[in-house]
């Protein structure tokens, strides 16, 4: 097989096959460290006060929120937006990178594809608690009843269910297919008579046979090839929340392509925040190494530029309309009473990205950790300032008014935060955080060892 | 009416659930145990809905399958009376008079609860107009803040007792020849006045004074001048076509605001080819309603009043060949004006809001100049409301004080509140030796008597009025007495020694007075005709006299005119919503935005912009004013440049749970100067004392950023070109294009046209659509975090300089748009368009995303943020800050509209309760509708007639000609949401200006 | 059912694909190969066609689109037409972003659930587990012991698996767990 | 209806209604001495708890009332009944009776005016000390009980009960592995599942809903009888049907129309009849237990269905005419109002009011078109039932 001989190894340390699987096994058969426990309880008490601000949201109303009749949708339904973007990554580096054949992907497909159900989730959240009466969310489901009635398949709210359940649930598929040899591995190796049965029951009954292998490869395919697209739907979708609407700066046709690319930006980064930090705190440097760090950063440039385009093209495009609301929404972001959030966006998502045209910036792991957070940050105000700045001050002057979070709103993200990292951490500690087969499949032309 | 009247409810759509700790809040047990039984109404009707709300989870599943449903029950009369049909509303004309506001109304009555006021279109006064209060007065009905029963020293106490006390302390005094006075408001009931004239004849002791809380003094006193009557002339100011105004703000709280709108706008309306236009000028301070709505305002201190009236007569005066005087001239040019008036001479009108004698007389001289009298001012029907004369007040507390009065009897007045010099008042009632008050509504003054007989509420009694003289109008009782209360007038009769009923007498007087101008065959004829109508308003003639007046006395007014430095004004004025503060205790008024600054639940001190600069004041920083009284600032644009602005009627401090601490009471500003009460104050001191006031207010954005929302053209502009100012709507129309097929409305297609030239901006309609349509009251914390419920708002704009800007004004309810854009974004289509063009809204399919809201153009939905009205199945969450969810107060909802729970969109539905029950009336009766028939509550409460509602489908209707008049136009309607709502573009007449 | 196995170990994937073609070449009939990772080339060597998992993915994505276009226009022209914002009642542009997602999730259905019932894998499935080192670092050949139960067959394929280059031949039944 | 003259059928349930008797005092006992007895209320009556439970004894047939004769409790129940008993209950007796004097119950007891009670009553002979201590214990009912309710069987127990078999199965399958045959699980499994989804859905769509909904009435009032049987016209008594919102029930005084003179019925003689005339006299009103109940959001017009619509009762109440009990027969669901918006036809050519639309108008007068379904002109729009 040809190696390119420029491209510098993908797993490092010569490592053969039984190293692999014990290094990659390691943190779930030993004993959590202090570590592990420090973040596990920060979290989930976060959590907590999470679950708590939602119980007080269903309970007393959304007046809780500092939304109001001119915004109707504030920290809710940008942290949605937010986190679906970040749950972008994933099934982008599992789906699209594995249909382009990039091998780099493999260490990092995992945790990548975990996080974006994760993420998933913590998004899912938002919608049901913005809505006034969470008790009837059945609703939104097209089941038969004796009302005689429907759902509005106009709405892209109701596209939104479908899409993002969609994307939770072929994503959830698709990551726990690849798990399952990873499972029968665990399955293999856990000694402990009361977990064994569960990681029993959990691989399905995987044996390695060839003709698995050979079947899980070409689903596995065309998984990939329907998820590839899925990717590009689901963000397409939820910006059409605000594409097809007729509030200006929401009503703007780059909305889809924007979005996708604003989402596996920010998915990126979030991937990177948390590899970042795994690669170290578990001892997985070698499987992910600071080439795929920079790989990742080059992807961080490319849809960061993007990001950055699709800024300077809806300005140019409110300005070349010559319509004056659109003309008005856009110099109100810039320059109205939310221009810090504009800037913080700016600065975040166009500027630092564009540090990574130096390749030592790029390689650089603290560097990379500082940028990633910039970039969950400026997105996070990229959402704010579509949603908040557009809506604040819309087309008749008399309703405009101001929003502001209230502790309530700050403390639900909190909770998904806290949510989304409890969730991580036990991830860690149960399933393999790198797709042990892939790495093995490609240790012979990618690892160190046959290399040199 | 029998007692079996009002047995029984036969349907309530809403549930009383009774509440814990409100025992001692109840009223009356008896007289309420009447109207409802808390045993006939299922009492947890609750838990089913909440298993209805977690229908499809676990736990309820179980549960539900193991309980019951609740039992409702169906109650039916013992003896149905004739003429009620349950379910059906009746309507009983009567009159509201509060000793201020005036209306001849119809009160709604559905099984057996009013719950609603509507104008009477039968009566030459109000022309089926009403007022933001009137609207707003059937809520007090449910007040819990009412006097429940009769008290002796605070202790209840039954009526023959307090009767026989009564009786005996004024019989001592009557022996020991001891002043005993009777207080009251300016009584506008001929049969009142009757029974008391009764009283004070059988008591000869006693003194009658009358006490206006806002007093019109000093125009009595000129008229009495003038024409040696103390009378208040009443006005046409349809016939007039230049209205010139001193600080009256006739359109808002000036003596009759809701009979002057409905003239106002008469010759201000453009259609049926009409061509003319009155012209409006204003002199003024702080920014009015009225003053907001001039063609011209001209802003000036309220002590330059005398000097511009001055120089104004000696302008006419000089061109009509009247004697003119030396005095100071103004520093404002008044030429052009007085060449105006001259032009329009017996087509003109001055008035004045001044309480000074002087200006007042300066007036009725300036009138007289240009022959208005006889055309636009009638002084042989004068108004009858106002009759207090300041000086008998003075007196009578300096009496008081030196413990000359040894009784006072006090009948619809709150001085302790209102009177200036209330601390004076305090005094003196406590040295007077027997003290009965006749309240209806906790207050400040009953508070310090000994007796305390309360009186019915308007709705429960009988009454008649003669608001402006020969024109009388009854008032019946639409409900039995809630609370264990009696007329006022049978407290009179009782201790004159009379055993008559009060309806009875009534009866008596107009058999004697009224019936025989009728020509009516038979007395009861007559009353039951007077009864359904409501009025009576025997022929007059219709010449009105000319008086001339002798021009007597000017030079002593003359030689009184000075120019000086008055430092910084204050002005207090009554605001549309609370007025003098005798209903500030209603939630629905204190939430009525200003229809000038947009604030709710609260009074504020109005500065101009540039004194605010000067000071660096902000608004919300605290200024003190006079050491004494801190208010929140608000910087007002058009206020007059160091005068501050201050509404009367807040800061009531014995009142109900609403009133209570709203704003600042400013009545001790008040001064007593030259005989009259004066409504400002020169020579104020003011600092800065804090900052960081929260103001509730509606719209905070004064500017239209340029865009065409309110178009706007001259009258020389448009009758030059009808379309001017709205040349868009051409555009837009020319562009009006289809991918696919519009939807047909193959029966009606309701449309609503509101004519900007018209509205005047005086809320009337938000109260009328929140009395209609059950919108809550959310309070002003709610207010402030933009949480407001209103379906109707008024949007307000300025434009031009921030010192001196016009302001136009705009009606927006949900415009019904045929493409929606809120009906595509609904997930589960909860909201969607109907047959008839409705923009519908589904209650129970929302599930509150606020993606409609997000999504509409106009803002025109309101979300439920919290349970507001105790409608929500999760227990214990209701934010009720202001007592709207009391079983009482829950006795005005409208049973035909549902009360919307926690967590839901909601919005204006065109009424569609009123339409769907007209159109149910056509097909009973077998017959189409007819143009007009179906008014949404907002036009019909409208005194400008501003709102018309129609079927577009129908080309003869009203609303058809509207939307096809040349100054027709959508708002936003380069949107193509094709609203159904139209506007008739504002056109001002700036044209004769040189 | 515990089949006993000839096996041929290897620990490298390439020794495994060069042992099984010699297999081959010898036509020893070799009833799987258990690797701890998918190996290239080996469905080639063992003759295995392509999988139809695709096909039954296409055919799950027909069904998809084909129900929720017929499901939605069916609500909006026959169950309850609705006006909503003036939208002509079958409003095909609408309708697509539920019919893209719907293909999408059945076909990936399908395709999952064919794989699991082809390959009899799923929650519950019977776990047979040949040797724990399979899925960490061993490729196995197994040669189906009952087919081949003279003695001396079994001494002859474990010399041709020696043969081939099988570092370890052992005789062993399959666990079940 | 059903009066159980049958003597073996008696004397059995005597001994049945002694065991109910003895186990409820059993049952209640604890709540009887949290309350003392010698309650200083009613310490004016000079019963004393064994003539209370003499008279209970009398009233329940467990003393003899004479050969053959059946217990009072056999026609006038204390215990919930499914079936209709015309005969009054002995909490509605006791109701009526334990403010009247003892002398006017012998009167009713042992000379009654009406012809059934008569017919029923022969051959009761009761002596003043029998009727004394029967109207003690109708005071003391009146007193203390409320009158029984229908049993509830309680699924919860149940519906916990198969979750935890469920999980049980589940542990097993995976885990213990104590049963060897897997089908067992999965039959467990699937069975339960279904049993919970079953009721979650059945239940959860009932929750609201009144179909059958037949509540026992304070007068027995027999729509069969009036309606039916004497052939009454609907409108006589829900005379505002036609024209308001609500179809009416009638005052008492439409029931006086004929009960003035009608005062014996068929089936329950004089008393059902005599709760009219004590309910007119008083003038207290008649406190019915509604049947078709809607939810708050939906507004129903009878003007606009009867009136307007045409539409007979029967067709959403059912053949009220052949019901002593009147039931609730439609579910009364959304669904089942669009069913009927979409398949009626609406009084186009006869209403003038239909001449608003246009098009329809002319196409039905050339005859294009023969009808007009109500969902044609808006039938199913939100807003004509919600707002």
């Amino acid at each position: 097989m040809y190696v390119s001989p420029v491209r510098e190894p993908l797993i490092k340390g010569g490592k053969n096959y039984s190293k692999v699987t014990e290094d990659i096994t390691r943190p779930i058969l030993t004993k959590p460290g202090k570590l592990w426990f420090f973040g596990i309880t920060i979290s989930s008490i976060a959590a907590v006060i999470g679950l708590i601000a939602m119980f007080i949201t269903v309970r007393d109303g959304i007046g809780r929120w500092g939304v109001n009749r001119t915004i109707g949708w504030g920290w809710g339904i940008t942290n949605l937006v937010w986190w679906i973007g970040i749950g972008h990554a994933g099934t982008f580096i599992s789906a699209i990178l594995l249909l382009f054949r990039q091998k780099w992907r493999t260490s990092i497909n995992r945790s990548a594809e975990a996080m974006t159900i994760f993420a998933v989730m913590c998004a899912g959240v938002f919608p049901l608690l913005h809505m006034g009466r969470l008790p009837l969310a059945y609703f939104i489901f097209p089941y038969p009843n004796t009302r005689g009635l429907w759902v509005n398949f106009n709405s892209p709210l109701l596209w939104d269910v479908f899409a993002i359940s969609t994307y939770f649930l072929v994503s959830l598929l698709f990551w726990y297919t690849g798990l399952i040899p990873d499972i029968a591995t665990m399955r293999d190796k856990i000694k402990n008579k009361f977990i064994k049965p569960i990681y029993s029951f959990l691989s399905f009954g995987w044996k390695g046979s060839a003709r698995h292998w050979s079947r899980h490869e070409s689903m596995s395919l065309i998984l990939a090839g329907l998820a590839a697209p899925l990717v590009l739907s689901v963000h397409s979708i939820v910006s059409m929340d605000f594409a097809t609407s007729v509030i200006p700066g929401w009503h703007t046709t780059i909305f889809p392509p924007y979005f996708v690319s604003g989402a596996i930006f920010s998915g990126f980064a979030m991937v990177l925040t948390l590899m970042i930090v795994a690669r170290k705190a578990m001892n997985i440097e070698q499987y992910i190494t600071v080439g795929h760090i920079e790989s990742m950063n080059k992807i961080i440039i490319a849809t960061g530029s993007i990001v950055g385009i699709a800024y300077i093209t809806e300005l140019f495009m409110a300005w070349y309309s010559g319509n004056i609301y659109e003309r008005f929404a856009f110099y109100n972001r810039a320059f109205g009473p939310y221009w810090w959030a504009y800037w913080i966006m700016m600065t975040c998502n166009v500027i630092t990205p564009q540090l990574f045209w130096f390749r030592k910036l790029r390689r650089n792991v603290v560097f990379t950790f500082v940028v990633s957070i910039f970039i969950n940050i400026g997105m996070w105000f990229e959402r704010f300032v579509i949603i908040v700045t557009s809506l604040h001050r819309d087309f008749l002057p008399s309703s405009w008014s101001m929003y502001k979070p209230t502790l309530i709103e700050v403390a639900i993200f909190t909770g998904t935060l806290g949510i989304f990292f409890t969730l991580f951490f036990l991830f860690i500690r149960i399933f393999p955080v790198v797709a042990m087969a892939e790495v093995k499949g490609i240790l012979k032309t990618s690892g160190e060892k046959t290399k040199h | 009416m029998e007692k079996k009247y009002w047995k029984s409810l036969e349907e309530l759509k809403i549930d009383y659930r009774p509440q814990e700790n409100q025992g001692e809040n109840l009223p009356d047990k008896n007289a309420l145990a009447e109207l409802f039984d808390d045993k006939t109404i299922s009492s947890n009707s609750s838990r089913r809905d909440f298993l209805k709300l977690f229908g499809f989870t676990v736990t309820s599943a179980a549960l539900a399958a193991s309980c019951e449903m609740p039992v409702r029950k169906a109650i039916p009369y013992v003896i149905q009376p004739e003429q009620i049909t349950p379910g059906k509303a009746q309507y009983y004309a009567s009159t509201f008079f509060d000793g201020h506001d005036y209306s001849s109304i119809l009160v709604k009555v559905r099984d057996g609860r009013p719950i609603k006021i509507e104008g009477n279109t039968l009566s030459s006064i109000t022309h089926g107009g009403t007022n933001a209060r009137t609207q707003a007065s059937i809520l007090n009905l449910y007040d819990d803040a009412r006097y429940k029963h009769p008290a002796i020293d605070g202790k209840e106490t039954s009526w023959e007792e307090i009767n026989g006390k009564i009786i005996n302390n004024l019989n001592s005094a009557k022996g020991k020849g001891e002043k005993v006075v009777l207080l009251t408001s300016g009584i506008i009931s001929p049969s009142t006045r009757w029974v008391i004239n009764d009283f004070l004849q059988a008591y000869p002791n006693i003194r009658h004074v009358v006490y206006d809380t806002i007093s019109a003094s000093g125009m009595l006193l000129a008229n009495e001048k003038s024409f040696g009557e103390k009378i208040i002339p009443s006005y046409s100011i349809d016939k007039a076509e230049l209205i010139v105004s001193f600080a009256a703000d006739f359109l808002g709280t000036w003596l009759s605001p809701v009979e002057f709108t409905k003239q106002y706008v008469k010759n201000r309306k453009l259609e049926n080819g009409q061509k003319k236009m009155s012209r409006h000028i204003q002199f003024e301070a702080g920014m009015s309603l009225t003053g907001s709505n001039a063609d011209k305002r001209i802003q000036i201190k309220p002590s330059e009043e005398k000097i511009i009236l001055g120089t104004l007569y000696n302008l006419i005066a000089a061109q009509t060949g009247n004697t003119t005087f030396n005095s100071e001239p103004c520093k404002i040019n008044l030429t052009s004006l007085a060449k105006e008036l001259i032009l329009h001479k017996g087509k003109s009108l001055v008035v004045s809001g001044s309480n000074d004698t002087e200006n007042q007389y300066l007036v009725n001289t300036i009138n007289s100049m240009l022959g208005n009298y006889g055309n636009t001012i009638h002084i042989d029907q004068p108004f009858n409301h106002k009759q207090g004369i300041d000086k008998d007040m003075e007196i009578l507390v300096k009496e008081m004080h030196e413990g000359k009065i040894s009784g006072m009897i006090m009948y619809n007045v709150n001085p302790v509140y209102d009177y200036p010099q209330s601390e004076l008042f305090i005094q003196g009632i406590k040295k007077v030796g027997f003290s009965v008050s006749m309240p209806v509504f906790t207050e400040e003054t009953a508070e310090l008597c000994n007796y305390i007989c309360p009186d019915h509420y308007f709705l429960e009694a009988w009454n008649d009025a003669e608001f402006k003289k020969g024109q009388f109008s009854l008032c019946q009782p639409a409900i039995r007495p809630i609370y264990n209360t009696r007329a006022a007038q049978e407290s009179f009769l009782r201790w004159t020694g009379k055993p008559d009923a009060y309806d009875e007498v009534i009866k008596t007087y107009w058999e004697k007075n009224m019936y025989p101008k009728s020509g009516a065959t038979g007395f009861y004829d007559f009353w039951v005709q007077s009864l359904h109508d409501g009025i009576f308003e025997p022929d007059r003639s219709s010449a009105s006299p000319q008086p001339k007046i002798e021009l007597t006395g000017l030079s002593g007014i003359f030689s009184n005119i000075q120019s000086i430095d008055t430092g910084i004004e204050i002005q207090l004025y009554e605001n549309v919503s609370v007025g003098n503060g005798k209903y500030a205790n209603n939630p629905w008024l204190q939430e009525l935005p200003d229809p000038v600054s947009k604030i709710t639940w609260d009074n504020y001190a109005a500065v101009s912009p540039k004194f605010a600069e000067e000071r660096s004041l902000e608004t919300g920083d605290l200024i003190s004013i006079n050491k004494e009284f801190k208010l929140p600032v608000l910087i007002q644009p058009g206020q007059a440049y160091n005068t501050i602005s201050i509404a009367l009627g807040y800061g009531r401090t014995t009142s109900g749970i609403v009133a209570k601490d709203v704003g600042i009471n400013v009545y001790p500003l008040v001064r007593t100067d030259n005989k009259n009460r004066q409504y400002y104050l020169t020579h104020s001191e003011v600092k800065k004392a804090g900052s960081g006031h929260q103001f509730a207010q509606t719209q905070s954005h004064f500017s239209m950023e340029g865009r065409p929302i309110i178009r706007e053209a001259s009258l020389e502009e448009y009758l030059n070109n009808p379309v001017s100012g709205n040349e868009m709507h051409e555009e837009v129309d020319k562009h009006n294009q289809t991918l696919y097929k519009e939807h047909q409305f193959p029966g009606h297609h309701w449309g609503m046209s509101v004519d900007l030239n018209s509205c005047v901006g005086c809320s009337a309609c938000l109260i009328a659509c929140s009395a209609e349509n059950n919108v809550p009251v959310v309070g002003k914390k709610e207010v402030a975090r933009n949480h407001e419920m209103h379906w109707i708002r008024i949007d307000r704009y300025y434009n031009g300089d921030v010192e001196d800007p016009a302001v136009v004004r705009q009606p927006v309810m949900c415009q019904h748009c045929d493409n929606a854009p809120c009906e595509n974004v609904c997930p589960v289509a909860a909201t969607n368009h109907s047959d008839e063009g409705i923009n519908q809204m589904a209650y129970n399919r929302c599930i509150g995303t606020r993606y409609c809201n997000n999504n509409c153009p106009y803002k025109v939905r309101r979300f439920n943020w919290f349970d507001y009205t105790m409608a929500d199945s999760i227990k214990n969450n209701t934010r009720d800050p202001e007592g709207m969810t009391l079983d009482l107060k829950r006795l005005v909802l409208n049973p035909d509209v549902t009360v919307r729970a926690k967590g839901v969109i909601e919005k204006c539905s065109f009424c569609i309760q009123r339409i769907q029950d007209k159109k149910l009336t056509a097909k009973l009766e077998n017959r189409k509708l007819q143009d007009g028939e179906i008014i949404p509550a907002c036009a019909q409460a409208c005194p400008a007639d501003a709102i018309v509602f129609g079927d577009l489908n129908d080309p003869e209707s009203k609303i058809s000609k509207h939307f096809s008049d040349s100054r027709n136009y959508h708002l936003l309607e380069e949107l193509h949401t094709l609203p159904s709502v139209g506007y008739l573009t504002k056109i001002r007449n700036t044209s004769s200006e040189s | 059912m515990n089949t006993p196995y000839i096996s041929a170990w290897f620990d490298d994937d390439e020794k495994l694909l060069s042992g099984l073609k010699v297999f081959k070449e010898k036509g020893i009939k070799i009833a799987d190969v258990l690797t701890p990772f998918p190996v290239h080339g080996i469905d080639k060597v063992l003759g295995y066609r392509r999988s139809w998992i695709a096909r039954v993915g296409f055919i799950g994505g027909v069904l998809g689109a084909a129900s929720a276009l017929v499901f939605q226009a069916w609500v909006f022209t026959k169950s309850y037409p609705l006006n909503i914002g003036g939208k002509p009642f079958f409003a095909l542009p609408s309708f697509i972003p539920v019919t893209f997602e719907l293909t999408v999730l059945f076909a990936a259905f399908a395709m999952v659930f064919a794989f699991l019932i082809r390959s009899k894998l799923g929650p519950g499935a019977k776990t047979e587990i040949y040797d724990e080192r399979i899925t960490d670092d061993r490729f196995v050949v197994l040669v189906d012991i009952n087919e081949n139960h003279s003695e001396e067959n079994i001494k002859k394929i474990s010399a041709q698996m020696a043969e081939a280059g099988a570092m370890d031949i052992k005789i062993k039944l399959t666990e079940n767990k | 209806m059903i009066i159980r003259h049958n003597p073996v059928f008696h004397s059995f349930s005597r001994v049945i209604f002694f065991t109910i008797i003895s186990l409820s005092s059993t049952l209640t006992f604890a709540e009887d001495i949290s309350e003392p007895l010698g309650n200083p209320d009613h310490s004016e009556n000079h019963l004393n708890a064994f003539s209370l439970k003499k008279g209970e004894r009398l009233f329940y047939g467990l003393i003899s009332l004479g050969e053959n004769m059946p217990s009072c409790a056999s026609c006038h129940y204390t215990a919930y009944t499914d079936t209709l008993n015309w005969n009054p209950s002995a909490y509605d007796i006791a109701g009526s009776y334990s403010s009247k004097s003892i002398e006017e119950l012998r009167m009713v007891l042992m000379e009654p005016g009406g012809k059934k009670m008569t017919e029923v009553h022969a051959g009761y002979n009761l002596n003043d000390e029998q009727v004394e201590l029967i109207h003690a214990f109708f005071i003391n009912l009146n007193e203390s009980q409320a009158p029984p309710k229908k049993p509830v069987i309680n699924n919860l127990f149940i519906f916990i009960l198969l979750h935890i078999i469920i999980l049980l199965a589940v542990i097993d399958l995976f885990f213990t592995k104590k049963i060897k045959f897997k089908a067992v699980h999965l039959v467990v499994i699937l069975a339960g599942t279904i049993w919970i989804t079953k009721t979650v859905v059945v239940e959860s769509i009932a929750v609201g809903r009144q179909k059958n909904y037949a509540p026992l009435q304070p007068i027995k009032f027999s729509h069969k009888v009036h309606a039916g049987t004497n052939g009454t016209d609907c409108f006589y008594c829900h005379n505002i049907a036609e024209r308001s919102k609500t179809a009416g029930i009638p005052s008492a005084n439409v029931c006086m129309n004929c009960h003035i003179i009608v005062r014996e019925g068929t089936n329950s003689g004089k008393f059902e009849i005599n709760k009219i005339l004590t309910a007119y006299d008083n003038n207290m009103p008649i406190e019915w237990i509604k049947i078709h109940n809607l939810p708050d959001h939906v507004f129903f017009s009878h003007a606009q269905h009867v009136g307007a619509g045409k539409l007979d009762c029967a067709e959403c109440h059912g053949t009220i005419k052949e019901m002593d009990v009147v039931h609730q027969v439609n579910d009364l669901s959304m669904g089942w109002c669009l069913d009927c918006h979409r398949t009626r036809k609406v009084q186009f050519v006869e209403n003038e009011y239909y001449e608003t639309f246009k098009d329809y108008h002319a196409q039905i007068v050339s005859g294009q078109m023969d009808s007009l379904l109500v969902a044609q002109i808006g039938g199913t729009n939100c807003m004509k039932c919600h707002y």
